[in-house]
């Protein structure tokens, strides 16, 4: 019964967010297959004209097809997200497992250094690193994973250190299974549930955090643009030219929401499987 | 940091480059057509339009957006900086809205035959905000401090351009002589350089001058502020009591508060966000900046280095546009190095020489050896706007004739010393502003002039640099420099863009504001409607 | 009772020189950054034409010719006695410029983590009561959707809103605290409220569920079959047991406030420590950058500190091991 | 007040979890129909599901969300318990109805020192005077056996024992000296010795306050020293009501017999047999003087704990918990540093453990499970010989190749447990140790493993060292038992004479609480 109900929750959550994240995936393939304008082409003559037929969301302060743009710009929020998040995974899988399953000293260090980066704001972390290492979309993805990658060395260590007390990683001991191997063969497909959601978590902050460097200029460099950067670029014509902001804001509103949606669902759905 | 940091700047600006109307670190742009002083044109006549109805009090507040570095009148170099201390320190000279040179705290000069000894009679009866007299000993003293020959100096001028004196003494009937180390015809405007007290050396904390306004306050990351001189001496000015330099994190915040009334003038403003104010709440005034915006290829890199590439660039790109979209259409289509803003040093027969032309550029490509067209950096100071969108539509149009335009931001300071300094760039978008003279315009063409970023280099035009110091008449003079104008053009040194109109927005409560064709916001005739 | 507060003491002990440990490596991370990063100061200070022997004057005199160890014992030192030198940009003593911004900053981050507090608590409380109901879901939803926009966008509207269309707030007016405290509340209100709405959203998603998870706690049940009242189980038992958890949250959320006033400050144009970062990055000023980095990851340390120990008496599993 | 025969009259009782999708769902509860007499201890058995709780929590008022009493009524010393005002309903929880449940861990407020959540009951039930709400805590601590209530009173549960935190419930349940008390499996997650010491105090609690209590437990022999009376559930029904000697004797329903049987693990219907030992051969594991100590803790678990395993052997290790089992077959298997020496013939040792349901790692299949101990051993082989080898490993355990695909949870606890098995010997190892490997199945599956790991030790010679506290099947399959208390090997023999002449106090207590439990007839 419960996980009869916990399994409709986690539907309504999967198909919330996939409506939602669909229209933002939609939006990637049109960029690649059907785009009707060249996302970069200005055009003088077309200044801030509002949305009509041959410009399905208007133009903006360059003549360029705001609709086109924003196909174009869910290119890149989505690659700085995913790019940033695998960086953060990467390195918080790498630090978080041996801290939690070795514990003692390692673990002593290991989050020390951690905890140590979790004290340094993010975006200022990111801002300093690229303010001096220069913007610069690499740059920012770096940062960005470096910036978040105690989160994860986080749920990886808490895992770690619940999982090795249990039966089946002490049988691998037994078994003389190699610690590595452990590590990331035993214990790591064992921390989905934990992972699963803080990783399309990670998703959705990392583009609220790209969109907040590119607001202070220190994002996705022109002309190309990520939603964040296409309403950076457009504070000034918030009551002028309302499209320029409405389109990319709904487009990011849509890809954090169903960021969200889905995480839920991965929760919900993983939580009501421990349950039955 | 220095004045030493100042200096360094201030010697790479040498000729002093402008950046667009959103910011800072641009210095004051050229002169007027009149390198002669204009005895006629004393100042005070500037100050007579003093209506009978004039009121007297009040406060006004003027959006800045960058933070101010240095209020000392020889080693600030940043426009920002000294567009503020204009209202507190004067020079020998001074400027007026029209551009023309007038006589300041000087009332007369005598330039000698060979232009090697400038004579100034120092005008009477003007006293420092310190109550202090100005007599010729201050004025020693403060050009000795410019030109870095004061005995605590290690000799390098902190005012690059007054490198060149060789002494400045104080003749026996009160007069100051400066002498050159050789002669130079182009060097009165430079005499506009702030005077201050003898011996005084806090302009940093606490700026000593003999403007209008007296420093009262700096709260970093705020505002400064600037109170009335009652012992101005030029009669019934300033008309206001306080004025503050407001410091907004960007144009649009600023803009945001000169809605709200937090703000009454706010200047530097692009077309369409002027467009967005209230008019019954503002008046937008405007005027051109006599500035270059530049789109400069480094001679010296391939494919740049082939005239026909360059020539194919100015070709393919589209000026009207681009000033549409940077601008909203308030600016001047340039050709070449110099503003019409000039006068009569400007060749009118330059006009229109470029149209866009997609085919021809792309024969040019052909011949050139790039067919396909190539690909092209472009270096960008992030923290201008202006220059940033230009690179933006640059890139469209260049797409048409297949270069492949990359647009890479630097911060301000890293433009400087990878672009400006050791010219380790391909292309940049940029405002060149000549300080107070023509010639200052121009001699960065020549090949060994530090200034010289674009790596321009022919030897008719060296000739002609060397030539024009030496001769006392202007209309040689001017011929000489359309020469170098037409050379530039066929050789198509850089792609010259505009000159950007100054627009700045005033609220209906003042009047008396106006537009320098230059960096300077000058408070002293501004004063609040009754 | 003796043995208890010995074990507090010990845990309070241990977490301070874990607090030490910490400092120092921040401190270490902070300075390692800024001597790896490309550029020598001196140089940068200077500019490009300086000459060599004005370059080494200037190292000299910044002590930047000394061994990396003793450069950085120099600053650590100086750090901790409020001396990080002279900005090198303003020519002022880097603390009187971080002391100066701070009232913009804590003031705003105090006002928003009211608020947060203010608005998450009974909504979480309400919603927690009925899971699931009209009002609940309403919350929820309201909530994803403001932890989905993007601080600034939040900040133009709530500015277009406040002062444009009702004229309730003027833009940029800070005024400071000496020129009366109500005026200086006024003037960071509405930057307060921008900061904290997606903070509120995710304070009260967390307070929800820990609410709702300690509602469903067996000892909920033990209480209910000793005849309490289920207002006192909420308020004895329930609350102080999600309030443990909420000190994580609330704690995280106030780091984050900290380092969100940034883009805050900047929409907002009010002249606190995050702008005076941005100035300190357009200038490359090295000295004021560290320290204010220094000094900010300092507040946060301190920060996680306090909370551990605010946990550790929270809950007495924390503290008696 | 007038006495009734029945403090508690349950009248055609019928309870449901009524949705809007689905207003009339099968009931949890189909017409319950039965009294508790006053002063009795009635028992209510059943497996989970079968109703038992829901009933005992309908008695109590304190029903789940959404469950609506259908039919019927509950009376409680006359008065109508369903028809009552909840703020009434309320009062009566505490003062004269009292309610112990099953898990003592989580059962107590975390952040609340016992004494102020003991104090809080007083409180709410009008005991205004401070003093005197104390010394009733305190005295009441002390009834339920704790030597220094003052000590307990300002402790946080935490710093208890399971079986503390339950004596601690209790005397919670006790304090306003209700006339019904409901227990609802107080004892299942303790162990045996504290389990006797528990019922001891609830009986005599019971007896000093005169209280009447319904008893809720899955395990029917459990109760017989207990309970007076016995009813047995099943599916929402009461489907057996008895005393209880004649229930355990005579049951009249077949569920009930059932239940008894595997109640029992009766070894000898399953035909086990014992592998015949050489103990003149050299011993497989030789363990001496072992020393273990936790990291946080500074005295040592296991302290010179010896022993040593022979070939064939199916050697049994028992003790009350807390005694450094575990520790011991931690240090065995490597898995912990110690001091001391252990020696083994085979580098491989097999080990199976307790919990079903973390001995395999939810993320992979079965095939994975069985292919990892060759990897591990770096044993290389054809994609043939392996299939071969995985098939073969799980047709050791009794399971069809059909398993390889699926998932630990889609397994039952018994089958799991195979796979644990069948993961030891895939390498042939000499020994396996097992720990407690069926105290979490229920008995039927735990029947099964037991007799499959006879079959292997007797098939192909493989050692066992299993621990267990069902003394039960240490004695009817170990040769050899060895009893370990308080860190330390107390005693050691054949099996028949150490738990005929238990010689150490240790042995006698466990013997001592087996019996109770189960009752002697469950020895030979």
């Amino acid at each position: 019964m419960q996980s009869k109900a916990s399994s409709f929750r986690a539907r309504t959550f999967f198909i919330t967010g996939a409506v939602f994240l669909g229209i933002v995936l939609l939006a990637f393939v049109m960029s690649l297959i059907c785009s009707p304008y060249d996302p970069n082409a200005t055009s003088a003559r077309e200044i801030l004209l509002p949305p009509s037929g041959a410009h399905l969301f208007g133009t903006d302060n360059f003549g360029r097809d705001v609709f086109s743009r924003i196909l174009d710009a869910s290119k890149y929020t989505i690659f700085i997200s995913i790019a940033g998040v695998a960086i953060a995974l990467f390195l918080g899988v790498l630090s978080g497992l041996p801290a939690g399953y070795f514990g003692g000293f390692p673990d002593r260090v290991i989050m020390l250094f951690n905890n140590s980066i979790m004290c340094f704001p993010g975006i200022l972390l990111a801002l300093v690193a690229v303010a001096v290492f220069g913007p610069s979309m690499f740059n920012v993805v770096w940062a960005l994973g470096l910036v978040f990658a105690p989160t994860f060395a986080r749920v990886c260590r808490a895992g770690a250190m619940e999982l090795k007390t249990r039966d089946f990683i002490m049988h691998a001991k037994v078994m003389r299974v190699k610690p590595v191997r452990i590590m990331y063969s035993h214990i790591l497909p064992n921390l989905m549930p934990q992972l699963l959601p803080a990783t399309v978590i990670g998703l959705a902050n990392m583009t609220l955090f790209e969109s907040g460097m590119s607001y202070l200029g220190l994002g996705v460099q022109p002309p190309d643009a990520s939603f964040g950067k296409m309403l950076a670029d457009c504070k000034a014509y918030v009551l002028t030219a309302p499209w320029l902001v409405i389109f990319p804001s709904l487009m990011l509103i849509f890809y954090i929401l169903g960021l969200y949606f889905l995480s839920e669902g991965i929760r919900v759905s993983y939580s009501g499987r421990s349950d039955s | 940091m220095s004045k030493a940091f100042k200096k360094a700047v201030s010697a790479i600006l040498g000729l002093t480059l402008c950046a667009g109307m959103c910011a800072c670190n641009q210095t004051q742009p050229g002169t007027s057509a009149s390198g002669e002083p204009d005895a006629s044109g004393a100042v005070e006549a500037s100050g007579a339009d003093a209506d009978t109805d004039a009121v007297y009090g009040g406060e006004a507040v003027v959006g800045i957006t960058q933070e101010p570095s240095s209020f000392d009148p020889h080693t600030a170099v940043a426009a920002g900086d000294k567009e503020l201390i204009f209202n507190i320190y004067e020079g020998l000279y001074k400027f007026d809205s029209t551009g023309t040179l007038n006589p300041c705290l000087a009332t007369d000069c005598e330039i000698s035959e060979d232009s090697s000894v400038y004579t100034f009679t120092i005008r009477e009866g003007v006293t420092f905000h310190n109550g202090d007299t100005l007599d010729a000993d201050d004025v020693v003293y403060s050009l000795k401090r410019a030109a870095g020959l004061l005995d605590s100096q290690d000799g390098t001028a902190l005012v690059t351009e007054l490198d060149c004196i060789k002494d400045v003494e104080k003749s026996d009937d009160g007069k100051v002589v400066v002498t050159l180390e050789s002669g130079n015809s182009e060097l009165l405007s430079y005499f506009t350089t702030g005077i201050i007290p003898d011996g005084y050396d806090n302009c940093e904390a606490a700026p000593v001058g003999t403007g209008p306004f007296m420093f009262d306050s700096y709260t970093i990351g705020e505002n400064v502020t600037l109170v009335k001189n009652p012992n101005y001496w030029q009669d019934g000015l300033p008309y206001l009591d306080t004025v503050t330099f407001k410091i907004c994190a960007d144009m649009d915040s600023g803009l945001l508060e000169l809605q709200n009334g937090n703000i009454d003038i706010f200047p530097y403003l692009d077309s369409i966000r002027a467009e967005q104010l209230d008019t019954t709440q503002f008046t937008i005034e405007s005027n051109g900046s006599n500035m270059v915006q530049i789109f400069a290829l480094n001679n010296a890199v391939a494919p740049l280095d082939d005239a026909r590439v360059r020539e194919a660039i100015n070709l393919a790109i589209n000026r009207e546009d681009i000033i549409e979209v940077t601008m909203g259409g308030a600016g001047v289509e340039l050709t070449t190095a110099m503003s019409p803003a000039m006068g009569s040093y400007y060749d009118t027969s330059l006009d229109g020489t470029y149209s866009q032309n997609i085919d021809e550029a792309k024969a040019l490509l052909a011949e050139a050896g790039y067919p396909d067209g190539f690909e092209l950096t472009v270096t960008v100071p992030s923290n201008y706007l202006v220059h940033v969108n230009t690179a933006v539509e640059l890139a469209s149009e260049l797409s048409a004739v297949g270069i492949d335009l990359e647009i890479e931001q630097v911060d301000w300071a890293t433009w400087l010393e990878s672009v400006y300094t050791n010219r380790e760039y391909e292309s940049t978008v940029i405002c060149l502003t000549s300080d107070y003279a023509p010639y200052d315009v121009l001699q960065r063409y020549a090949s060994d002039s530090s200034d010289n970023f674009i790596n321009y280099s022919n030897s008719e035009v060296d000739e002609l640099l060397a030539e024009i110091p030496t001769l006392a008449d202007t209309e040689a003079k001017t011929e000489l420099y359309h020469q170098i104008l037409n050379i530039l053009v066929e050789d198509n040194a850089s792609c010259y863009i505009q000159d950007p109109t100054t627009l700045t927005a005033v609220s209906v409560r003042l009047t008396g504001y106006s537009v320098y064709p230059m960096y300077v916001q000058d408070m002293s005739q501004v004063k609040v409607v009754e | 009772m003796s043995l208890n507060t010995r074990q507090n003491l010990k845990y309070a002990g241990l977490k301070f020189i874990e607090l030490i440990a910490t400092l120092f490596v921040v401190s270490f991370l902070t300075f390692a950054a800024f001597s790896i990063i490309p550029g020598d100061t001196a140089q940068i200070m200077l500019g490009p034409n300086a000459s060599p022997e004005q370059v080494a004057r200037l190292r000299t005199e910044l002590g930047l010719d000394q061994p990396l160890p003793v450069r950085y014992i120099t600053w650590v030192a100086g750090a901790f006695t409020g001396n990080l030198g002279d900005s090198s940009s303003f020519k002022v003593p880097v603390i009187s410029l971080i002391a100066q911004r701070l009232p913009v900053t804590l003031g705003m981050s105090i006002l928003a983590l009211i608020m947060v507090i203010a608005v998450s608590y009974p909504l979480s409380v309400f919603s927690a009561r009925r899971p699931g109901r009209i009002g609940d879901t309403i919350c929820s939803i309201l909530g994803h959707v403001l932890f989905a926009i993007p601080p600034f966008v939040l900040s133009l509207l709530l500015i277009v809103l406040a002062s444009g269309v009702l004229h309730i707030f003027t833009m940029g007016k800070y005024a400071p605290p000496e020129k009366g405290f109500g005026n200086y509340i006024a003037s960071l209100a509405l930057p307060a409220f921008a900061i904290a709405l997606p903070k509120i959203a995710m304070t009260f998603k967390f307070m929800r569920s820990a609410i709702i998870e300690q509602n469903a706690s067996e000892y909920v049940k033990t209480e209910r079959s000793h005849g309490l009242s289920e207002a006192r189980i909420f308020l004895r038992h329930v609350l102080p047991n999600s309030n443990v958890s909420s000190i994580t949250i609330i704690t995280l959320v106030l780091s984050d406030i900290l380092g969100g006033s940034l883009i805050v400050e900047q929409v907002f144009n009010l002249p606190g420590l995050g702008r005076l970062l941005l100035t300190a990055i357009d200038r490359r000023d090295f000295p004021l950058m560290s320290g204010m980095i220094f000094y900010l990851a300092l507040i946060t340390v301190i920060l996680y500190f306090v909370s551990d120990i605010l946990a550790s008496i929270a809950d007495p599993r924390i503290r008696l091991k | 007040m007038p006495r009734h025969t029945h403090i508690v009259k349950v009248h055609h009782l019928s309870l449901a979890f009524p949705t809007r999708h689905d207003p009339n769902p099968e009931p949890v509860l189909k017409d319950i129909d039965f009294g508790i007499r006053d002063g009795e201890i009635l028992g209510l058995i059943g497996n989970s599901g079968s109703g038992k709780t829901m009933t005992a929590m309908a008695i109590a008022g304190l029903l789940p969300e959404g469950a609506v009493i259908t039919e019927g009524s509950i009376k409680f010393a006359g008065e109508d318990l369903t028809a009552m005002k909840p703020r009434r309903r309320r009062q009566m929880l505490g003062s004269n109805i009292g309610v112990i449940f099953q898990e003592p861990s989580t059962a107590l407020d975390p952040l609340m020192k016992i004494g102020t959540n003991l104090d809080e009951i007083l409180l709410t039930h009008g005991m205004k005077d401070k003093a005197e709400r104390r010394k009733r805590v305190l005295e009441m601590l002390g009834t339920c056996g704790f030597a220094d209530p003052e000590e307990i009173y300002s402790r946080y549960p935490h710093q208890l024992s399971g079986g503390q935190r339950q004596r601690v419930l209790i005397a919670g349940a006790a304090l306003l000296e209700p006339r019904l008390l409901i227990c609802d499996e107080p004892t299942s997650s303790l162990d045996t010795v504290t389990t006797i010491q528990i019922l001891n105090l609830l009986k005599e609690i019971c007896h000093k306050m005169h209280m009447t209590v319904l008893f809720i437990s899955h395990d029917l022999s459990a109760v017989r020293n207990f309970c007076d009376r016995v009813m047995v559930m099943r599916g929402g029904e009461i489907v057996d009501r008895d005393t209880t000697q004649e229930m355990l004797l005579h049951p009249r329903s077949g569920y009930t017999a059932e239940l008894l049987t595997n109640a029992r693990l009766d070894t000898r219907m399953l035909g086990l047999e014992r592998a015949t030992v050489d103990y003149s051969a050299s011993p497989v594991l030789v363990a001496r003087d072992i020393t273990a100590r936790y990291d946080n803790s500074s005295s040592n678990v296991l302290k010179g704990a010896s022993l040593e395993i022979y070939p064939r052997e199916m050697l049994g290790l028992i003790g009350s918990s807390g005694c450094g089992k575990t520790t011991l077959v931690k240090t065995l298997l490597g898995l912990m540093p110690h001091g001391g020496s252990i020696t083994c013939s085979d580098k491989q040792t097999g080990a199976v453990f307790q919990d079903p349901v973390s001995c395999l790692n939810p993320a992979h299949t079965i095939e994975w499970h069985l292919l990892e101990p060759l990897r591990a051993a770096g044993i290389k082989l054809t994609k043939e010989e392996r299939r071969k080898r995985v098939a073969s490993a799980l047709q050791d355990v009794g399971m069809s190749p059909e398993y390889l695909s699926r998932k630990p949870r889609q397994l039952s606890g018994g089958q799991r447990q195979r796979i644990a098995i069948a993961m030891s010997l895939i390498l042939e190892p000499s020994l396996i140790v097992a720990d407690e490997p069926f105290s979490s199945l229920d008995s039927s599956s735990a029947s099964e493993i037991l007799k499959l790991l006879t079959d292997i030790n007797r098939e192909r010679g493989t050692s066992f060292l299993l621990i267990t506290h069902n003394i039960h099947i240490v004695r009817q399959i170990c040769p050899r038992v060895i009893v370990m208390d308080k860190g330390s090997v107390c005693e050691e023999g054949l099996t028949s004479e150490v738990l005929s002449d238990p010689k150490s106090d240790a042995a006698r207590k466990l013997l001592h609480a087996e019996s109770v439990l189960h009752g002697e007839n469950y020895s030979e």
